[in-house]
């Protein structure tokens, strides 16, 4: 149990914001909306799912935001010239991937910082995107809202996906002995090398994975409305790395787990909706988001630091 | 040993230095500038219908790009400490939103003199600077997580205490004087920009703080042990950056005659970009003033430059093309830093410990 | 003298935003019939700073014609006093600077006007009762600001029995509007209407009140553009977008500019015709477009932008 | 027995310019125990690595059971059945034990299956048959140093390796998790395991090992089987010279104490009732085995630990010492044992590593003054013959022995009262070895007060008026110096001479 003190704490403070709306805002819980609500966050899940991975191998990407972006728009051109759902899908998590591959080329052979590397591309694929489309919609046809299903069933079959992703990367992630790795380079590059683990080739993989997660993200995310705004993305890496922060995921490798990280999202998702139904003015909203990650950051370092003594 | 028995090899070691200042990242980046410059010179002036001639080559236009840089400079100039100790500062930028909203309501709303309302501005972007310190000092946290909360908290904090709505604005002349004049044949806040340059850069090059911080991003356990003052100097890092947070803050609201809650939103990127450009390693240990100021200039020259562009103007996409070169150009100086560790890394022997590709055959 | 060209140059609060994109597309056509060089650049988020770069790059430029949306009145103004100082001509459109930086304001409706027909519309559509919320692109863009301003003002004088729940940004992203718009639907069951006053929220609202099964039940309008609200209109999600005929206001703005350049039009005249749109009425110095446009199920399908 | 299990030839191995192997023959057969002695920086650990994967070897070759091996990594190492306790526990902290041992032991696919439930138990196991009483399930970071030792232990039990290999495993054990540690070597023994077992400590070589090679200077300079040399004769081979020669001897009187520690302790750091002064002038000795507390009493003495009980007296001042800072400002100086993190800034220049410490005085105005550094920088260069390319050179392009001296210079640029020395000397080569003995010697005929912390019997032996033994993390004696080195070393083992 105390092993996951962290990651019950983050749980505790949904449970008490949750409990919180219960009881100042049952109207919040009406199935409908909440599942419209829980279906926008299922593409973040993803990529949160993604970051995680990162930070636990002591690593940052910062341009899972473009990336998203750009798989959204290239995925949503490819839907709009007629290719079948079922192209477009590998095609976006491969573009994501490509993408992920370059990051992790510069960063795992190249040895470059993974937050420069990964700034410069958010920055080249962001205003490489603005060049090309200068902030147009792509109209998708109809079929592809909900995969031609119908909208319940859609929703739940986005969030089934994303939820079955997460179990399915936790359970990996303790389960698989290639989700070990990451820990263990994320703990001591030297020491995982010295236990016969090639470093290199995890971080590598780990920047291609988040950008194929991305890439599959975008679908999610693609298949929710019948447009792609080519801004989608925008501020999508502060909202996911504030996610896994939040749920404990520490900056500094090795520690954490993606059900933190699942918590952490919820958490920093419900702020908004929640600051709504309290009929709390909206421009409070960003403070109350920096105050939240403050507050988990330094109750670690609090906690941290009374271990230490 | 004799002195004189030394003076050979101190010599021979100058010659070498010669060679090596040639080389050093802050040449390169000149070089680059000077290209860019040149240009942009060539391809982006021109003379108009009335004959009068026009675009990058003009005084008035260098002006331009030199008043229009001095917020990201300056915030460049905040970072570049915070980056040699090996931190990071992700709320600057939000930051000078915060200071400017704050400069105007104590100005407008407060009732107090413009320089009155300076000081306090001043004092508030410290104040902010040591929120950021006490986390990452006292509790030892991560700079990047303390400051990525404090960048939502204060951007957040600006609107809310302007409700997102109020603007500041009529500030008298003689305080726009600050953003939108000449004085001494300069645009006014670049004498306050090169103020701040000099004294960062004697802090840092000139004073045994800067050793300090030095010493800090290279060893911070060394710099423990040699009695540094670890905890104190960092702070004064952070600190400083909140300053000079407040003063780009001041010149913002100089320059636009307006005081809003979105003040500054993006700057920190560009501010960092500048000053890893400039050679600063995200590492730490090592960065200098000139490197960070010549990498502000890069970008700036760029962004401005290709504004003059016949072919860019066509596109409409100066500020897209902006970004995505300065982008390429901050992967390709990272590249090129270490392409000749990479080169020597690959001769067939080695005698690094920490490589980690499978040895080759004795 | 190599390009004898006429240049002008036609500043936007936000490049991005379809409202700008649609206005460049008459200012394109007015260009192409005048034998002019269009320039059309922005920031690509509405941020008053760049704005003034812009502007002083066009200065040292040597354009001949300046027209600029001001982010901010105040802050834009010296740069523009500068250009006419260097004998460039300068209008302003949409939003106006102050007077004494600028020749003429083409006036496509005053942020009164707006106001008062974005809240008419929405009164017309629940019957001028009921609660309603907003949308807007983010807390700190001015024009919207104003827009907000005027919409309350109206509600307040006007339709009593109305009432503005809540006002929510969405940060220009069409996904951000449509989380904020589920949140406000089940936060406010007794919701009308949404208005939503930037382009990206108008769709976002829509999908919102889509998914929430409330089609025809909670009205969405706002300011936004043909295409993007096409599918919405037509399904009867969306009621009303409101445009001023965008593409005819770069239109005008570009003859007006041209006209201004070769010394056509003058301080005091009182009408001025622009090409195939004909002839506007000039007060004092604003020259109106005339009123806001309504496009609904029966007109929508005219409009291409 | 045909051929040997492990057979390596002529291994080469440069780090640098150090050269730490300079072609070392070395056999392991099955079923023997195979100590490899050596000073400190011999190669020792640099052998293990070679075998172990960890570095590639500069030449020389490696033979496994009559098969030739090349491209050695930890990965096919641990296929071919070696297994090694590191020097430093190589362990993950943040992980837990059992996972730790997975870790070492398993050579799984990246995607294969971790059952969880069968790590438990076989840590669980493991733990059991080395006799630890930690659970699978804590979190290294949360472990004690040797109870990260054990799990090492159990790593080497468990990995079921026809080589095991064992670098100083005994360090920071205690007397009762030793004999846990000699059951599993006989253990393995049995099982026919070959075991190449590296310790400092004699007594331990001769309970244990079968045959015995002794490495100096990169060099192996002999293996015997134990039965047929002595203690004497082992130690004359790992030296190669007279113990006794080659310390520069005092000449002057000790004067007034300078420094007095009254039952002076730490409970972070395991340090308890440690009283003793020092008189200037004095060269005080701190000897003990590796994990001893010398290193963290003397953390305590420069403010890094803070003391929470007893006493420090310098100069009739009582100190209450929270941080470095304030040990500097009452002129106390500590050049720390791990030079490459903490003595010296590999990146700085020399000038700069010199003048670190007396910022304050050098520059009272905070302003830099580089003249004035680079006389004070070249003063000292001269002084301790540092050999360099000059006060600009940084400090990482120095060998082990300048390096100390700069870090040496640094601290007398103070002026200090106290100087604590933690392992000067060690990788230090012979040459700077007795350079930096002469200097700490003049030092204290110049009236500083010296403590000085030494793993080396016969250096700390040699060097010093009076050695303080510590064992347990407490002082358990004084001797004087020159003291016989059983008597110094019973009162290191704690146990009765
Ligand atoms: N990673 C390294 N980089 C540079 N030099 C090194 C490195 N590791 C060891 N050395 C040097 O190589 C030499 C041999 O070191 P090694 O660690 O093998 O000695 P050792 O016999 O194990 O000593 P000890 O008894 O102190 O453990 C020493 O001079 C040491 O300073
Ligand atoms: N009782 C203890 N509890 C926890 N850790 C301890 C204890 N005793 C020693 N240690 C740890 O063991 C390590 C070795 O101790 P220390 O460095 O003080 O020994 P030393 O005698 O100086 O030996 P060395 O030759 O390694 O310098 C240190 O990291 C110390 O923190
Ligand atoms: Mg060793
Ligand atoms: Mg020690």
């Amino acid at each position: 149990m105390k092993r996951y003190f962290r990651e019950l704490s983050v749980v505790g403070a949904l449970l008490a914001v949750l409990l919180g709306l219960a009881w100042f805002a049952p109207a919040f819980f009406s199935p409908q909306p909440l599942l419209s609500l829980v279906t926008r966050e299922a593409p973040t899940l993803v990529v949160a799912c993604g970051m995680a991975c990162v930070i636990i191998t002591r690593q940052i990407d910062i341009s899972v935001g473009s990336i998203f972006s750009v798989c959204s728009v290239c995925a949503g051109l490819l839907v709009a010239r007629g290719w079948p759902l079922e192209l477009v899908l590998p095609a976006s998590v491969g573009l994501g991937a490509l993408f992920g591959a370059l990051n992790g080329f510069l960063v795992a052979v190249l040895r470059l910082p993974s937050i420069v590397v990964t700034l410069a591309t958010m920055v080249t694929l962001r205003q490489g995107l603005n060049l090309i489309r200068q902030g147009e919609f792509v109209n998708l046809p109809d079929r592809v809202q909900w995969f031609g299903l119908s909208q319940t069933a859609g929703q739940l079959v986005l969030v089934g996906a994303a939820l079955g992703l997460l179990v399915a990367l936790a359970w990996a992630m303790r389960h698989i002995a290639a989700g070990r790795y990451l820990y263990a380079v994320g703990t001591d590059a030297e020491a995982a090398r010295l236990a016969g683990i090639r470093p290199q080739l995890v971080t590598l993989l780990v920047f291609v994975f988040i950008g194929a997660l991305t890439g599959l993200g975008a679908m999610m995310n693609l298949a929710q409305s019948p447009q792609v705004q080519p801004l989608t993305g925008n501020g999508l890496e502060l909202k996911v790395i504030a996610a896994v922060v939040v749920g404990g995921v520490a900056i500094s490798g090795g520690r954490g787990n993606l059900w933190g990280a699942f918590a952490g999202l919820l958490l920093l998702a419900c702020v908004s909706p929640a600051l709504t139904h309290l009929h709390v003015e909206a421009y409070w909203e960003k403070a109350v988001q920096g105050a939240i990650i403050l507050l988990a950051v330094v109750a670690d370092g609090l906690r941290s630091r009374q271990n230490n003594r | 040993m004799s002195p004189a028995a030394q003076a050979p090899a101190i010599s021979n070691k100058a010659r070498r230095d010669w060679r090596a200042l040639l080389t050093r990242h802050e040449m390169l980046l000149l070089y680059v500038l000077i290209a860019e410059w040149l240009f942009f010179y060539f391809a982006g002036t021109s003379t108009n219908r009335r004959g009068v001639i026009v675009g990058f080559g003009t005084w008035d236009r260098q002006f331009d790009i030199l008043r229009h840089s001095c917020e990201i400079g300056l915030l460049a100039l905040a970072l570049t400490p915070v980056i040699i100790t090996a931190g990071i500062d992700l709320s600057v930028g939000s930051l000078l939103g915060l200071c400017a909203i704050l400069f105007g309501k104590l100005w407008h709303d407060g009732g107090l003199p413009i320089p009155v309302a300076m000081g306090l501005t001043l004092g508030i972007g410290a104040l902010a600077g040591a929120l950021n310190a006490i986390l990452i000092t006292a509790l030892r946290l991560p700079p990047l997580i303390v400051t990525l909360g404090t960048y939502s908290l204060f951007r957040g904090l600006a609107e809310a205490i302007t409700r997102g709505s109020i603007t500041y604005t009529d500030f008298p002349e003689n305080f726009l004087f600050i953003g939108q004049e000449r004085w001494l044949g300069l645009p006014t806040q670049a004498w306050i920009f090169i103020s701040v340059a000099l004294a960062v850069g004697l802090l840092l090059h000139r004073t045994t703080f800067g050793r300090a911080f030095r010493t800090i991003g290279l060893a911070p356990e060394g710099a423990r042990y040699a009695g540094l003052p670890v905890e104190r100097r960092l702070a004064l890092v952070y600190v400083l950056a909140g300053l000079i947070a407040a003063i780009a803050a001041i010149i913002y609201t100089a320059r636009l005659g307006q005081a809003k809650a979105d003040a500054g939103t993006g700057y920190e990127l560009f501010a960092i970009t500048a000053v890893v450009l400039g050679g600063t390693s995200i590492f730490g240990g090592t960065g200098t003033i000139p490197g960070t100021l010549l990498g502000v200039a890069a970008i700036a020259v760029l962004k401005n430059g290709l504004a003059c562009l016949p072919v860019v103007m066509r596109l409409n996409a100066a500020e897209e093309m902006s970004g995505l070169l300065t982008g390429a150009l901050l992967l390709v100086a990272l590249t090129a830093s270490v392409l000749p560790k990479i080169l020597s890394n690959l001769r067939p022997r080695r005698h690094t410990t920490t490589q980690s590709t499978p040895p080759l055959s004795p | 003298a190599a390009d004898s060209k006429l240049i002008v140059a036609m500043l936007p609060k936000s490049k991005g935003n379809a409202y700008f994109i649609s206005c460049k597309a008459g200012a394109d056509k007015a260009a192409k019939e005048l034998g002019v060089q269009l320039l059309f650049d922005g920031p690509t988020d509405s941020n008053a700073a760049k704005q003034n770069e812009i502007v002083e790059n066009w200065i040292t430029l040597g354009v001949d014609v300046i027209t600029v949306a001001a982010e901010n009145k105040e802050g834009i103004s010296t740069a523009l006093r500068k250009a006419q100082k260097q004998g460039i001509k300068v209008l302003t459109y949409d939003a106006d600077a102050m007077a004494d930086s600028r020749s003429f304001f083409v006036n496509q409706a005053t942020p009164q006007g707006i106001g008062q027909t974005l809240m008419d519309e929405a009164a017309r559509l629940v019957g001028e009762e009921g609660e309603f919320a907003m949308i807007v692109g983010s807390l700190t863009a001015a024009n919207q600001r104003e827009w907000q301003k005027y919409v309350e003002a109206r509600l307040k004088e006007k339709f009593p029995k109305m009432k503005l729940v809540a006002v929510r940004p969405c940060d220009d992203l069409k996904d951000k509007a449509q989380s904020e718009s589920t949140a406000l639907l089940s936060a406010n069951p007794k919701l009308k209407l949404i208005m939503a006053i930037c382009s990206p929220g108008v769709p976002g609202a829509a999908e919102a009140v889509k998914q929430a099964g409330l089609t025809g039940k909670v009205k969405v309008m706002g300011l936004g553009l043909p295409n993007e609200n096409k599918r919405y209109v037509h399904a009867g999600v969306t009621d009303s977008v409101i445009l001023w005929n965008t593409g005819d206001l770069g239109y005008l703005t570009i003859y007006a500019g041209v006209a201004l350049a070769k010394d056509e039009l003058k301080k005091g005249a009182k009408s001025f015709k622009a090409g195939s749109l004909g002839t506007f009425a000039i007060e004092g110095d604003n020259i109106l477009l005339g009123k806001p446009f309504i496009f609904n199920q029966g007109n929508i399908d005219q409009f291409d932008f | 027995m045909s051929s040997p299990l492990l057979a390596l030839r002529q291994l080469v191995k440069n780090y640098g310019g150090v050269r730490a192997l300079r072609g070392v023959d070395f056999d392991l057969r099955a079923g023997e125990v195979h100590a490899l002695l050596g000073e400190n920086g011999a190669g020792k650990s640099t052998l293990i690595k070679i075998v172990t994967g960890a570095h590639a070897p500069d030449g020389g070759t490696i033979t496994l059971a009559g098969q030739p091996v090349a491209n050695l990594t930890p990965a096919t190492a641990r296929a071919l059945g070696i297994a090694c306790i590191y020097q430093q526990p190589a362990l993950f902290p943040d992980l837990t034990v059992a996972e730790n041992l997975a870790f070492r032991l398993d050579a799984s696919a990246a995607h294969a299956r971790v059952d969880w439930t069968a790590r438990r138990a076989r840590a669980t196991s493991l733990l059991a048959r080395i006799g630890a009483a930690i659970s699978p399930e804590t979190e290294v970071r949360a472990l004690s140093m040797p109870e990260q030792q054990l799990v090492e232990i159990a790593c080497a039990l468990g990995s079921g390796a026809r080589i095991v290999i064992m670098d100083e495993p005994t360090a920071s054990l205690t007397q009762m998790e030793q004999h846990l540690l000699y059951a599993v070597v006989h253990d393995l023994r049995k099982n026919g395991v070959g075991v190449i077992y590296i310790s400092h400590r004699l007594e331990e070589i001769f309970a244990l090992a079968d045959r015995v090679t002794v490495l100096r200077d990169g060099q192996s300079v002999g293996t015997h089987a134990v039965g047929d040399i002595d203690e004497a004769a082992l130690i004359r081979l790992m030296v190669g010279r007279e113990v006794a020669q080659i310390y520069p001897p005092a000449e002057s009187i000790p004067g007034a104490p300078v420094l007095s520690l009254c039952g002076v302790g730490c409970t972070a750091s395991g340090v308890h009732d440690v009283s003793f002064n020092v008189r200037a002038g004095e060269i005080f000795g701190l000897g003990g085995l590796v994990g001893a507390g010398r290193t963290e009493l003397a953390r305590i003495l420069f403010g890094l630990t803070p003391a929470d009980s007893g006493q420090i007296t310098l100069k009739g001042e009582t100190l209450h010492l929270r941080s470095p800072q304030e040990a500097v400002a009452h002129g106390i100086a500590y050049v720390p044992e791990d030079r490459r993190r903490h003595g010296v800034v590999l990146e700085l220049p020399i000038a700069q590593n010199i003048t670190m410490a007396v910022h304050q005085r050098l520059f009272p105005t905070t302003w830099l003054r580089f003249g004035a550094e680079r006389a004070l920088a070249l003063d000292y260069i001269r002084d301790l013959a540092v050999k360099c390319a000059g006060p600009d050179a940084p400090g990482g392009s120095l060998s082990g022995g300048n390096q100390q001296k700069v870090a040496l210079a640094r601290w007398l640029a103070t002026s200090p009262k106290l100087l604590i020395l933690d392992e000067p000397t060690q990788g230090v080569d012979i040459g700077a070895k007795s350079e930096i003995h002469k200097i700490i010697r003049r030092l204290a005929q110049e009236g500083l007060a010296v403590i000085f912390i030494s793993s080396d019997l016969p250096e700390v032996i040699g060097m010093s008026d009076r050695i303080g033994v510590m064992a347990h993390g407490t002082l358990s004696t004084i001797l004087p110096g020159g003291s016989d080195p059983h008597t110094v070393m019973a009162a290191a083992l704690g146990t009765a001479a």
